[in-house]
């Protein structure tokens, strides 16, 4: 019985490139990952937000209105109602002039009772060093 | 002896990070270690049968047969990926597994290193 | 001679913008460009809309994205795509892609 | 009206360059002009028949074809790029062509507007 | 009878995307586009190396030996060898400490007679300028 | 921590490995990562080199590119794809890829 902690950075702009979008949806399969081990093991994955990846979390994306697809700010939403763990990185939504009402910052309309967290980098810094793994994208 | 597991999502022929991660796998398993490979994203392109040979791009399918030839590598594609690109089960090159997303992130719970290849 | 520039990204291409010169220059942001015109960094507008020339940013890129076309710089134009087959047809002789 | 030649060297899915070059092609075929669509490098991904629609990830197939469908598009792919990806004849979707590079250079002869994008 | 003048203006580093190297396969096939054409049509292609494009003709790269690629060292040569105009650009060679005796200047090896011009970027401008398309990578 | 940053680009990622600290940090340049160690801008190597950190760059890369050893900045030390494989098990506990 063991837990393996993840943590997923999202450092990249969304939609040019597939990175940040392939990170969400790798972080919300750590949800049914359990059918590939033993009984009471975990894998527990959280996402933190840095630099210009904190654009990936802007509300109001349309690009399932004009390009048929599901939006970063629909798996980051996801995120929220499976209760995974979501830093944003405070002194990056400061330089960028953005804030809470900007963001994702819950799922409250889809019944996730989990918020993101508006962090200082330190604490960023901290989830890092306490993550068995890191998966920067 | 210990196991890497490296996620891949990046593009196969002109984009060199894909060649960076076959090259890294390899240089691992002649160490005797094992090493649990994932194609996402457009790194399935790896996983489509009948690759040519031409001067000016890497060819790597040889280089992945000699590894799965030792038994301590092991390369996973995104099945959604794979078909989203057009790519079926009959494309599939020989030894190469077709999986969900989750099977990366259990490949991770064992692994003592992870390298997550995540720009392209 | 008159050339529109596309630029697609955001954290490269500007040193090859700042050089280019045409009698009429149009850039218009697209993909990760569109944060040219709606990021600030600091405050501040991006520096490359100091340059002389015509600025317009696709709007299914930027909604794409979050933003509305009240949120860009006052400098810049919002074009959808109908709108750039017209301006590259009528208005530019040449095309890049940056 | 006039003619217009895109050449496109990204990726299909996740690269939203690519998605920008299919819209722009059916903007401009829209207004009554006509297209020629160049796929080298990682673009050949579009250049593979049988691609299933996931929500998370750009489908193009369908606008392709309804383009085609009016006459003044023409999209083709550099066979060699093709080859090197595992995609023969057989793989071609209907109404595509395969040629070499030249072909894209010819195209730029008559071509009112050239759009070349390299990047990835 | 026409010529159309294509200006490829190479501006990325070499090998981590395809962008450079299809460039310079593509110009390069300009020697054959006649099958396409009327008699008497043609088209001409130049390249020009600006800003980081420049590593892209460094001498010596051993991608052949490492990755079993053929190099755009190679790519280069060949351009000079079938005697399309090579534009260097004189201003980021002097901002990179790069000269003469560390780039593919000519094909002389291969029996070309061309060689590839340093120039100020004002020239590179006027390239642009007398060309009917501009294919920038 | 110890954590081994693998640096594949020259034009982006420098503001990420910038706030990055580990009790032991080794940044192994890879890929177009490599011109760190090998280009100069005006004359000035990379001022990513200022870091507190051990710099490594991948052989195979750098002479890909048409770089020798000799061109590294001296801090940068040398390295081929089996000395990575034991950096990354050895001398570090977690990787990244920028």
């Amino acid at each position: 019985m063991a837990t393996k902690k993840l943590a997923f950075v999202v450092r990249s702009l969304p939609y040019k490139t597939e990175a940040s979008r392939l990170a969400l949806t790798h972080a919300i399969s750590s949800q049914t990952v359990e059918i590939y081990l033993n009984d009471g093991d975990l894998v527990e994955a959280s996402i933190s937000y840095v630099g210009d990846g904190v654009f990936n979390i802007l509300k109001n994306q349309q690009a399932g209105k004009h390009y048929g697809i599901t939006t970063n700010e629909g798996h980051a939403k996801n995120t929220l109602l499976l209760d995974l763990k979501v830093l944003i990185c405070k002194e990056d939504l400061d330089k960028f002039g953005l804030t809470e009402e900007n963001l994702v910052m819950d799922a409250e309309d889809l019944g996730g009772d989990m918020r993101a967290n508006i962090v200082s980098y330190n604490e960023i810094q901290k989830e890092m060093e306490t993550a068995d793994h890191l998966l920067f994208c | 002896m210990g196991k890497l597991t490296i996620g891949t999502f990046s593009s196969l022929v002109g984009s060199m990070s894909l060649d960076f991660a076959v090259k890294l796998s390899e240089a691992a398993v002649k160490k005797g270690h094992k090493v649990d490979f994932w194609m996402s994203g457009n790194a399935t392109m790896l996983a489509k049968k009948g690759q040519k040979a031409f001067k000016d791009y890497s060819f790597l399918s040889k280089t992945l047969q000699e590894m799965l030839a030792t038994g301590n590598f092991n390369i996973t594609a995104c099945e959604a990926c794979a078909e989203a690109r057009g790519y079926h089960k009959e494309d599939c090159p020989d030894g190469f597994q077709r999986k969900s997303m989750d099977w990366y992130l259990a490949s991770t719970f064992e692994a003592d290193r992870v390298l997550h290849i995540g720009g392209d | 001679m008159k050339l529109a520039v596309l630029m697609s990204d955001y954290r490269t291409g500007s040193d090859i913008v700042d050089r280019l010169s045409a009698e009429k220059l149009g850039i218009i942001l697209v993909g990760n460009g569109v944060y040219h015109a709606a990021a600030k960094e600091g405050g501040k507008a991006c520096p490359i809309l100091e340059k002389k020339a015509d600025f317009y940013a696709l709007t299914e890129d930027f909604e794409s994205r979050g933003f509305t076309a009240d949120k860009l710089d006052s400098r810049v134009k919002a074009v959808n795509y109908g709108d750039l087959v017209d301006l590259i047809f009528n208005d530019y002789e040449k095309v890049i892609w940056l």
